[in-house]
């Protein structure tokens, strides 16, 4: 408590401070690179992205522990969006011209992400962004370290075709536009696979939903058709607790309709008993229980820095230690923090990830990354149980949606373009209709 | 005739002096901004215009509220509803101008129905090509729903924290359904992407320049009418209503009617409002319609004093000018802030920084009156009733009551 | 591979009917040495399949163990041992026979993996196994698991069973699995038309699945009569589907008079716009969290007890910041309620980023206790424990409250003080320390509902959050001032919701119901239960 | 009997409240230019005859008629406002946040639509027939205060002078005199007995001295329903009368 006060007036009086500079010369450059994190704080997104604040200030604090970048510190800008996303691009704006920040890492939410867009176009910084998200979108200042549909949804689907013989689906999803996206692409695989229409059921559901009775209700009336059936569940953040609750009280177990899930980690399981859960699967690209040396070193760092031991380690967290590791590969490489100069030296970087290989950034600015699928264990952590043998490039134009199939993106010099249109041979997507 | 009456009043100084200022701000800062070079001490950064140009329509929104809660009494948690539909208003006339721009390069749909599959344009979307189909869109659809959502509750003789919560009811409703991708609004992410207005590029400074300085003047415009408004018999019948719904009504008066017009009224600049907003914080999407939106649309107004037209736009500029510095410099701290500031200002300033500047303006006078009248009154004979013939014995009258959740008796416990 | 499989269960099955041909030890162990070595999933299911070929009735330990993620190998000699963890250690146990090994460094060994599909088949072979077991109850499991998971291979076994079994209930399960087998086997025609007939009688939903299973892949007759099976099951489960819906509904109904119950006190009774009502829940979910860590620590013992532990100190600690709060803020703005909204707004945005200051903004782990997991089954309809207790707590958080305010010399003061303060005073009532109190009793139910409301939701700061909207439109619909309309509009929007989800959807489900409360409103301005009389306006 | 004639006819009006009769077969008349007392002790229903007549309160049976022909219980408050009847609450509302006068404006017979209030100015009529009913209401000097700074016996007649404003055709006054002193109380007498020459006026009040002032006709009411009429001392000379003022 002491400490919380303490740290609050020196807050307070830095802040007063930065007032006063912000009054004299905003664009007065001090000898330090700046680093701006973009995450809420507050709001009903902070459960998820305080986390990802911590291990930026951790990375930065590493960083700077071995030196710097470019002979200089590296000094992070924290500000509170506050879940809100319209403020999301006020503070992107604030981070950029106020602060001078030579690259932000932040948002979470798609909504987040496309709010503050145009102002890292406008302002031409650097935005590297973390989450898993539904791809269709490749944007010059924009490199995304998350997975793209590809990386995650489809694996996971292969998985439970071919190891579990699943031939019914349900694709159940908070209704908002990755898992709409998702399960877009989803149908149009499954199909692909001859799976029938009347064999997959799609539900959405409100953010936040907390009562599933009905729902969980429907999917064992579903599932009761005489053919195995799983869920894809792409069922965001605090709506998770209570699906597993329901699920776990009313029943259903993994062996029975295993769920697999893209939007939960080892931290959204913290909240929960997980006996009832095990079995159940999630799909990403990193789980704190991979095994191997630069993981081991990751999640000891972590929970020193936090000083907590009972601190877990997720997926985002690792896309942005990729991501940091790159950026200051990159400006390394580029000699410089300026944004053009980056963004182009950015492209063919390649760095250590945590799951015992090397991640690289693609023309199309999304990442290489092995595909991990994982059953819940009782102890809240995943275990891996089976993973692609190489890495998979992220696809940012899905080749299951009839849009964008033809699409590619190619930051590199002479495309420079991020919806090429292969059919046609031209920027800008698919033309007339 | 409104503007006619507007400088015959000379009480109101202090809505004429905002109104010219901001009048001043729509001209000086976008010539600041343009004209001078960024190393220039009086140049004004981009940030500062996009931020400033954003409070302004809060403010307006603010202003909105007031009319009906601070003047009618009628207390609306859903005003970020309104609001909310003229951005979605602008925001589907914004899409509609990115055309072939978009990353599908769909001349007709927006992107995100093209990668959900939607073949062809909801029949909703229609019209929103052309500025004056959405211009009277932005004024239609809060105004309408106003109408119609009013016209039933006033008639109905919904009151009080009923009326209250269902506008909040309806700002929910309207939440969950714009969050539903099915509804053809963008879901979840909205309206973003946008290229142009008017022709011009929404990220070009000048547009910007003008975008602030409409934000701006529709802001002084609209405090000059409802200054009108609330100066006008109408607007005493406004607060009429207000103190006394009954009364009014047994002297003949519709009090649902009064209510309704204002209501709608007040939509009607809320749209507006939010038709200024998206354009400049280039996005739309439906957690504008979130209650919590609305109640802090209540606090603005409370903070700056609610029943003072100038006090909102004050409280609107201040709490968000406050919100935006303590995001940026404490971060993990600033909702302590923020809770406190609204504590202490329910507690310390219960009429709002601008009514209680003006009570305190009145004690003061009073004390001076008083002190005068004292030395009169020891010289002349106490005033007398003519009717009566007794000395009038002006008496200790309890402060007005007040107004409360639009003037509504307080819930009574029932067995 | 289902020729493997029923051969090694045919094989299995004979060596265990010769009760007494005991494998040898040594063969066992063996195989499951071999858990050490297998490389991957295919590896260990062969392994399991052998183990089942033993037909040993002893090979289910370490079936089940590795079912249960407990089989561990040594990493120095590779030696299997069921190992559950705990902590930072493990406690070794030999596989076969169970006893204890000792304990040792959990770091010393490596599970043997296991995924569903694996433990599909343990679940399956270890039904073969028990077949013949003592214990009836294992026995019924067995055959649960051989009627929901039919092999035709398990026929002969399920006839020997039924012709020994002498409990009942079992044997009705042996023969609902029998015809659900014999539904899989290439028995005569006749057989599966008895088997049809046998199973249209059940009527739950996994025989809806088995018959819907079989008619897809058969022909003829046979496919009408189970299509008829079918379409009795579907009649007699619409019907239960009513009930079951009903009981969402009172399920979700009390969920929102947890939630509500505590404003309609400090909103209803008072008049205080209570906008921090869903802190004061979420105070009481982190009460709870508190114990359990506690308890969890210190006394592992008494976490059945927990919630019980939780509810009087979650009472207390949402008690007492609503003491604080009314001495501190509300207590000056009575007659202001739309003050209280702003003050209380306030003080909502301070306590939640308190919570994620203290506790972090992360979700934290609240676990049920065994008597609320799980569920029940009442002919079709499927109960689960929390939100039968759930239900039950709500109301008779109700009726105490009832009682309280009926009954109670408190009680008729803070009537007597919400109807006419001056009054009340001069009557000699200390109508501040009733306020103060009351507003601790509100306060303190919401807490208590926190506690109820930690079982089935996040503990996260955004918690009360969730409820607010809800409890408000619920004391409304009610009709402010009244705890019956509380208790009536709490169960009859959730009902009404439960009832427009199936058709439209959760989302939409929800705005419906959300138009219902205006247009109601319009009907009845002052909510469902409101005050008649002549006009109390002035 | 006959509603020609009549500027109010209530004939065999009950209404009830949650099982509650709060009125019972009540019959009334008032003959134009009338001025009528109604006395009754507490919860005799005199207050929800005024909802009746006001369309506040729609009759359960029964006939109220307004000047003969206009079946009351088919308008609301305001219609029946602008026919003419004007009402005075027993507790004394008037709009505290306006000036006397502007009270009085608001008052004013004249259209009652939202456009005309927007763009109203007065005219000089209008201001004449507001000097008029300061007068009347003895409020001259305090034109320009608020209301809420009014006292007690002040603001009934300023409320009094908002019916005269609405120059209606029957007032109905809800206990005018409660609060006031005896001056206040002797003033409020001769003022109504002033209003009573042009327009027909009822009385509903407590006060016997006050009534006994006013010297007309009393109707008395018990459980919603008349219990006597006549002189104030034909009623209170009336054994029915004495017992349930005295109580038993």
């Amino acid at each position: 408590m002491r400490g919380m006060i303490a740290t609050l007036a020196k807050r307070v009086s830095g802040a007063a401070l930065a007032g006063l500079m912000m009054a004299g010369a905003a664009t007065a450059q001090e000898d330090t690179i700046k680093v701006g994190i973009l995450h809420s704080l507050s709001g009903t997104m902070a459960i998820s992205e305080t986390t990802l604040k911590d291990v930026m200030l951790m990375l930065v604090e590493q960083q700077n522990a071995k030196g710097g970048l470019l002979g200089k510190k590296l000094e992070a800008v924290v500000v509170d969006p506050a879940s809100d996303w319209p403020l999301f691009a006020e503070k992107a704006r604030e981070l950029i011209s106020v602060n001078g920040v030579s690259a932000v890492f932040g948002c979470w939410t798609s909504v987040s992400r496309k709010s503050v867009l145009p102002v890292f176009e406008e302002l031409n910084s650097i935005l590297f962004y973390p989450v898993q998200y539904e791809g269709e979108e490749s944007q010059r200042n924009v490199f995304y370290t998350g997975a793209a549909p590809n990386q995650q949804a489809i694996p996971a689907v292969d998985y439970l075709m071919n190891e579990e013989g699943v031939e019914r689906w349900v694709l159940a999803g908070t209704d908002y536009v990755y898992p709409r996206t998702t399960n877009k692409i989803l149908e149009a695989y499954l199909e692909s696979k001859g799976v029938a229409a009347e064999d997959i059921m799609i539900n959405y559901t409100p953010f936040g939903h907390s009562d599933w009775q009905t729902i969980v209700s429907d999917i064992k009336t579903f599932g009761s058709a005489g053919k195995k059936t799983a869920v894809v569940s792409t069922i965001n953040g605090d709506a998770n607790v209570p699906f597993y609750k329901e699920l776990g009280n009313q029943g259903v177990k993994a062996e029975d309709i295993p769920v697999v899930a893209f939007s939960v980690g080892e931290e959204e399981l913290a909240g929960l008993d997980t006996a009832p859960l095990v079995g159940h699967l999630t799909a990403w690209n990193y789980f704190q229980s991979v095994d191997t040396p630069e993981n081991a070193e990751f999640i000891a760092a972590w929970k020193e820095f936090t000083k907590n031991p009972d601190r877990v380690t997720n997926d985002p967290m690792e896309a942005h230690y990729i991501g940091f590791n790159m950026w200051v590969k990159a400006v390394e490489k580029a000699g410089t923090t300026d944004s053009d100069a980056v963004i182009d030296a950015m492209i063919g970087v390649s760095v250590p990830n945590l799951t015992g290989g090397y991640s690289a950034m693609m023309p199309n600015h999304h990442i290489t990354k092995p595909v991990l699928i994982g059953e819940i264990q009782a102890d809240g952590q995943m275990e891996t149980v089976w993973e692609t043998t190489g890495l998979v490039v992220g696809d940012e134009w899905s080749d299951y949606l009839p849009d964008s199939k033809d699409l590619i993106a190619d930051w590199r010099a002479p495309m420079s373009c991020g919806n090429f249109n292969v059919a046609t041979g031209k920027c800008g997507g698919k033309g007339v209709n | 005739m409104i503007t006619q009456r507007l400088f015959t009043g000379g009480s109101n100084r202090r809505v004429l002096v905002t109104a010219l200022v901001l009048a001043a701000v729509a001209v000086l800062v976008p010539v600041l901004h343009l004209a001078l070079p960024p190393s220039s001490p009086f140049h004004v950064p981009a940030y500062m215009v996009a931020l400033v140009g954003k409070y302004l329509t809060y403010a307006l929104l603010a202003l909105a509220l007031d009319l009906v809660w601070g003047y009618c009494g009628i207390l609306s948690l859903g005003h970020g509803a309104f609001f909310a539909l003229g951005g979605y208003a602008m925001g589907m006339y914004l899409m509609r101008q990115i055309g072939d721009r978009g990353v599908y390069g769909n001349p007709i749909l927006p992107d995100f129905m093209v990668f959900l599959n939607w073949k062809e344009l909801p029949w909703f979307w229609y019209g929103f090509d052309q500025f004056w189909f959405a211009a009277i869109m932005i004024v239609l659809a809060p105004g309408a729903l106003a109408f119609v959502f009013g016209w039933f509750a006033f008639r109905s003789r919904v009151t009080g924290v009923y009326l209250s919560i269902i506008t909040q009811a309806l700002t929910y409703a309207l939440l969950l359904a714009f969050f539903r991708n099915d509804m053809g609004f963008g879901g979840n992410n909205g309206l973003t992407d946008f290229k142009d207005i008017l022709g011009f590029n929404v990220q070009a400074p000048e547009t910007r320049a003008g975008l602030f300085a409409a934000s701006a003047l529709a802001l002084a415009l609209a405090l000059l009418i409802t200054s009108a408004i609330t100066r006008s018999k109408y607007g005493m019948l406004m607060v009429a209503v207000r103190d006394a719904e009954s009364r009014t009504r047994f002297i003949g008066w519709r009090p649902e009617n009064i209510k309704v017009f204002a209501f709608t009224i007040s939509a009607v600049m809320a749209g507006i409002a939010g038709a200024l907003y998206v354009p400049q914080v280039g996005i739309i999407n439906p957690g504008e319609f979130a209650p919590a939106n609305s109640i802090e649309v209540v606090v603005w107004t409370a903070v700056g004093g609610r029943g003072t037209l100038v006090g909102p736009i004050i409280g609107a500029l201040l709490v968000n000018g406050g919100k935006s510095w303590f995001t940026g410099i404490l971060p993990e701290y600033w909702l302590f802030a923020l809770g406190g500031l609204f504590i202490a200002v329910t507690l310390f300033l219960p009429k709002g920084i601008i009514g209680t500047w003006d009570s305190w303006r009145a004690s003061r006078r009073d004390a001076a009156e008083r002190a005068r009248t004292k030395a009169e009154e020891d010289a002349a004979p106490p005033p007398v009733d003519p009717a009566t013939g007794r000395p009038v014995r002006v008496e200790e009258t309890p402060r007005a009551p007040s107004p409360g959740l639009s003037g509504g008796p307080a819930p009574q416990p029932a067995e | 591979m289902t020729v493997l499989r029923v051969l090694f269960v045919l094989v299995g099955l004979a060596l265990s009917g010769a009760a007494s041909a005991q494998v040898d030890d040594e063969a066992i162990r063996a195989t499951i040495a071999r858990f050490a070595d297998s490389k991957n999933f295919r590896e260990t299911e062969e392994i399991v399949r052998d183990l089942a070929a033993t037909g040993d009735v002893r090979v289910e330990r370490p079936l089940s163990a590795l079912s249960d993620g407990n089989l561990s190998f040594r990493k120095s000699d590779r030696q299997v041992f069921i190992a559950p963890e705990r902590g930072q250690t493990a406690t070794l146990f030999d596989p076969l026979t169970g006893e204890a090994a000792g304990e040792a460094p959990k770091g010393d060994f490596t599970k043997v993996k296991v995924n569903n599909s694996l433990r599909r088949t343990i679940r399956d072979v270890i039904s073969g196994l028990t077949l013949a077991s003592p214990d009836p109850v294992v026995r019924l499991a067995a055959a649960r698991t051989m009627f929901i998971a039919p092999d035709a291979a398990n026929l002969e076994a399920l006839d020997a069973a039924i012709a020994a079994e002498t409990v009942t209930s079992v044997k009705i399960s042996l023969e609902a699995a029998r015809a659900s087998t014999i539904l899989v086997s290439d028995a005569p025609d006749a057989a599966k038309f008895d088997a049809i007939a046998l199973l249209g009688q059940r009527g739950d939903r996994e025989t809806l699945s088995l018959l819907t299973g079989f008619a897809a892949r058969s022909q003829g007759d046979l496919q009408a009569a189970a299509q008829r099976a079918i379409d009795t099951i579907g009649k007699s489960l619409a019907l239960w589907d009513i009930g079951q819906n009903i009981w969402y509904g009172i399920s979700l109904g009390s969920v929102l008079l947890l939630a509500a119950i505590g404003l309609a006190i400090t909103f209803g009774v008072m008049g205080v716009i209570n906008m921090a009502h869903g802190e004061m829940v979420m105070i009481g979910a982190y009460t709870t969290f508190v114990v359990q860590s506690v308890i969890r620590s210190s006394f592992p013992g008494l976490f059945d007890w927990s919630l019980t532990i939780a509810l009087p100190l979650a009472f207390l600690v949402a008690g007492a910041v609503g003491l604080a709060l009314e001495r501190g803020v509300i207590r000056f703005l009575y007659g202001r309620p739309l003050e209280t909204l702003l003050a209380t707004w306030g003080v909502s945005l301070i306590l939640q980023q308190a919570v994620r200051t203290i506790f972090g903004p992360t979700n934290q782990e609240v676990g049920n206790p065994s008597w609320m997991s799980g569920g029940f089954q009442i002919g079709q309809l499927a109960l689960t424990w929390n939100r039968l207790w759930i239900v039950v707590f709500a109301l008779a958080v109700f009726g105490l409250l009832l009682y309280i305010f009926k009954r109670t010399a408190w009680g008729l003061q803070m009537r007597a003080v919400t109807a006419n303060r001056r009054m009340a005073s001069s009557m000699g009532i200390r109508t501040p320390w009733v306020d103060a109190f009351t507003f601790a009793l509100g306060s303190g139910i919401a807490g208590i509902a926190g506690v109820a409301l930690s079982q089935i939701d996040n503990v996260s700061p955004n918690l009360g959050q969730g409820y607010i909207i809800d409890s408000f439109m619920v004391v409304v619909f009610g009709g402010v001032g009244n705890l019956w309309g509380t208790l009536v509009g709490a169960f009859s929007l959730g009902i009404v919701n439960k009832f427009l989800e199936p058709y439209a959807g959760a989302v939409l489900g929800k705005i419906l119901v959300l138009v219902l409360i205006i247009l109601f409103i319009q009907k009845r301005p002052r909510g469902l239960f409101a005050l008649k009389g002549r006009s109390v306006e002035a | 009997m006959s509603k020609s004639g009549t500027i109010l006819y209530l004939d065999g009006v009950s209404v009830s409240f949650d099982g509650f009769r709060a009125i019972n077969n009540l019959s009334l008349v008032l003959d134009r230019g009338e001025m009528r007392a109604i006395i009754g002790p507490n919860g005799a229903g005199k207050t929800t005859m005024m909802d009746i007549i006001t369309g506040k309160t729609r009759p359960d049976a029964g006939e109220v008629y307004f000047d003969g022909t206009i079946d009351l219980t088919k308008h609301d408050e305001a219609d029946i406002a602008m026919m003419g009847i004007g009402r005075k609450f027993q507790k004394p509302t008037v709009f505290e946040s306006h000036t006397v006068e502007d009270n009085l404006v608001l008052a004013l017979a004249g259209p009652r639509s939202i456009f005309p209030a927007l763009f109203h100015r007065r005219s000089k009529a209008e201001s004449e027939h507001i000097d008029e009913i300061l007068a009347t209401i003895r409020l001259e000097a305090r034109r320009n205060d608020l209301a809420a700074n009014l006292s007690h016996g002040q603001k009934q007649w300023l409320e009094i002078g908002m019916l005269l404003a609405q120059d209606p055709k029957l007032l109905l006054v809800d206990e005018p005199v409660a609060g006031m002193t005896d001056a206040e109380t002797e003033e409020t007498a001769r003022l109504l007995k002033d209003i009573a020459k042009t327009h027909s006026v009822v009385v509903v009040e407590h006060d016997m001295h006050f009534v006994r002032e006013l010297g007309v006709k009393v109707t008395c009411l018990h459980e919603g329903a008349v219990l006597s009429e006549g002189t104030l001392d034909h009623v209170s000379a009336d054994d029915r009368v004495i017992e349930v003022y005295l109580g038993r």
